[in-house]
């Protein structure tokens, strides 16, 4: 079961219009870049994008936004810290104007409703949210002496996840803080593409250290290690 | 109020450290942005596991310049290090692990606290955004999630206003989730009965602390200068 | 119906190999216990993902005698080996897993297939134990989470009793899952029509097959004998 | 934070009357054997037990109900595959006479209720178990097309857990197979219990590596590694 694609144009090709894309990255850890720069490239619209941040340590993403390809953002970190950075977001400005979509979550909340997606698992009751504006719309419910928020299962179509080491079956080995949503996202999504560091062949990780069992990765493409200082300032 | 800050209290600094004196050994702390980050820099070589919300337990210290490790950050993307018995995990572990009840101690920076406890800290309406999109981040699992919650503030905003009131005007992160109030100017429990003035900024008065709080304060029998 | 077994058809060997001819490169299978453990005899070499549900994909052959590592076993509680790719996780996730959808096809013993594809497997009532408690395993999250369930089971009881029926009499491990139905004597596909006798073991007829089914067999045209 | 505790009998002393436990193991593979022979000695009573089986795999639990220390088991398999097996079998035979409690759950179900509980889930909606006796007694639900069942988190007091290698602060390795239960039963409990084969100094075990972090783990105690041939039979 060879999953590699050549490179990362092949890899997202097939992205149709109106699809939704789950992007891993915590800031700069484990974005995904190259698959990111290429679906600029690819030009499908009307996306919904369902990541942690629209701009900090996610640059590339302004790109999108800037090419009007995202209709809809799922988050739960979008904007700049810093009102003034954020005043020359591209994404702050079109949602100021309407122009994108924006749900937000609480960062809980948002990795396990797309855990629930990969999980099987249609909706569950968290207590975080509950007395905010977060609760608006949806069903609260006691249980024992505490209020709980119903959340959904989100689904994306893709999901654009990284990792350090990845074989041709599609295991992969996260590396420190760069693990973050990569393997909840790659579970939730129907095709979950992976950008590896480092491409091997099977029997070449130890099975105890696969972070992501690789049922959940469609295609693996290689890609080179980024070289940047983490930053969202 | 007026629109200038009245009194010269403690440094961001000596704030962190004032946190630090609280927390208890051999428990597991989140420390949020800004401020309650200070704090890591005066529990180093304690018995306290840091968690940093991205998926990692027992943080290390800030990296050094040239020693830059670009998969190892904490939740301000700043690079840290490892200590001995640091381990890694998903985004989506990491929640569990503080909704479900594993942070002893949550250090949370603030908009404003409210009297009975009430925390906003994740969106000032001045940014013009709608009051439901905004930074929520990890605030509200950490606010809900941990077993105690403190929060690290400068007492009033640039402008002089009050950011300890009556009832939060801005969008909330928490209801009644709030222990304890450490600012530049003083320390102040929030209790069932209100909130409790505990101590002070060395040359204030609770007189002077009560003019830059909207809610009445209980001056505590006990009230002292704060101490480190 | 007489209470002796009427027909001789495939062994359970052949009957693995049945099913092995039905799954598809490139998929993920899990295969239950019983005959269906058998399958994973027949696909050694080929491009198809074993899970075990104890937590492990690209489950390799049987340990041999001496090659015994007890750390490493499926979930029969059976030896097995590691092949190139081989991962392992835990229960949660192996569970997510299969509730989630990956599993291509999940090959199951069964006691009882309804006509509507109900699958009932996980308790003999002849055993006495109460209708609510029994060995009921993974079997309902295959039977729910698998895309396509395969049942593999001898035609009949040992005592000659239908276990092809209208209704089922047993307790329930899922509704309406079961797509296909290979035995000793037949191969039966689920449809919405009804039960469609698609093959049938050498020297036997459709009115043979008839004679041990309870529900009425839609006979296809073009049925033939079992291939291997 | 040093959790080392001397040996298994110290560290499952306090457990009192009226305690639900949570033991680890699939069959014979990550079974805390001895914590559970501990727990014999100890002899607490009206336990609740939650583990996959009560027999198969896990002969020493039978000690447990032959102690009469159980009154409540919650299991997925609790009994012997064969029918004769199970008539020898004390749990086999406290379930038919009444004198234990049982519940039984569909495997994923189980653990997935564990999970909930760790990861302060309230409440979640799973499709398994609809349409049959597992459904007694539970909302149902339909969200798209589909029914799904209402499961409540299920917290134990302790967890028994197994790990082939863990440091002074909890952090604990599986071993293949042997991970099953471990991690997600750690998490459930107030307090989880860890039999290691190997007790090593913290910063021994490279950090991508942990199956289960610390935090979750309350005590350690070194065992000796079990030897045996894996049967049910």
């Amino acid at each position: 079961m060879d999953k590699v694609y050549p490179g990362v144009d092949e890899a997202v090709a097939d992205i149709p219009d109106g699809a939704s894309i789950a992007i891993s990255g915590f800031f700069t850890a484990g974005t995904p870049i190259p698959l990111i720069q290429a679906l600029a490239r690819q030009g499908a619209k009307d996306l919904t994008v369902i990541c942690m941040q629209m701009g900090p340590g996610n640059e590339d993403i302004n790109q999108l936004v800037i090419n009007k390809q995202v209709k809809r953002a799922i988050c739960n970190y979008p904007f700049y810290r810093s009102a003034s950075r954020g005043a020359d977001s591209p994404t702050e400005q079109a949602a100021r104007a309407g122009k994108l979509e924006m749900v937000v979550y609480p960062m809980g909340t948002f990795i396990e409703k797309l855990r629930a997606a990969g999980a099987g698992i249609a909706a569950f009751y968290t207590p975080i949210g509950v007395g905010t504006v977060v609760e608006t719309g949806k069903e609260k419910r006691v249980f024992g002496d505490r209020e709980y928020l119903l959340e959904l299962a989100l689904q994306p179509d893709y999901a654009f996840v990284y990792a350090y080491k990845g074989d041709r079956m599609g295991n992969l080995v996260c590396h420190m803080t760069a693990r973050n949503y990569n393997p909840e996202m790659a579970a939730s999504a129907k095709i979950a593409i992976a950008a590896v560091e480092s491409l091997v062949e099977p029997g070449e990780i130890n099975g105890d250290m696969v972070h992501v069992p690789g049922v959940y990765v469609q295609r693996v493409v290689k890609v080179d290690r980024p070289d940047y200082f983490p930053t969202i300032d | 109020m007026n629109t200038a800050k009245k009194f010269k209290g403690l440094s961001r600094e000596l704030m962190a450290l004032r946190v630090a004196n609280e927390l208890e050994d051999g428990t597991c702390v989140n420390l949020g942005i800004g401020i309650p980050t200070l704090v890591s820099d005066w529990i180093e070589g304690r018995d306290i596991i840091l968690q940093a919300e991205i998926g990692m337990l027992n943080t290390g210290p800030l990296a050094a310049q040239g020693e830059v490790e670009q998969d190892l950050i904490n939740a301000s993307c700043q690079p840290v290090t490892e200590l001995p018995g640091s381990c890694y995990f998903s985004e989506c572990e990491s929640f569990a692990m503080i909704r479900g009840g594993y942070m002893d101690t949550a250090v949370l920076g603030a908009l404003q606290v409210s009297e009975n406890g009430d925390l906003a800290g994740w969106q000032n309406p001045s940014r013009g955004l709608p009051d439901n999109i905004g930074n929520i981040g990890g605030s509200m699992d950490l606010a809900v999630g941990a077993k105690k919650v403190i929060v690290a503030m400068i007492h009033v905003t640039n402008d002089g206003e009050y950011k300890i009131v009556k009832e939060c005007t801005y969008p909330l992160t928490a209801r009644g989730v709030v222990k304890l109030i450490v600012t530049d100017l003083a320390v102040i429990e929030v209790t069932p009965e209100g909130l409790v003035l505990q101590e002070v900024a060395a040359g204030l008065t609770a007189k002077d602390i009560q003019s830059v709080t909207e809610p009445k304060l209980i001056v505590s029998p006990d009230l002292m200068e704060i101490q480190f």
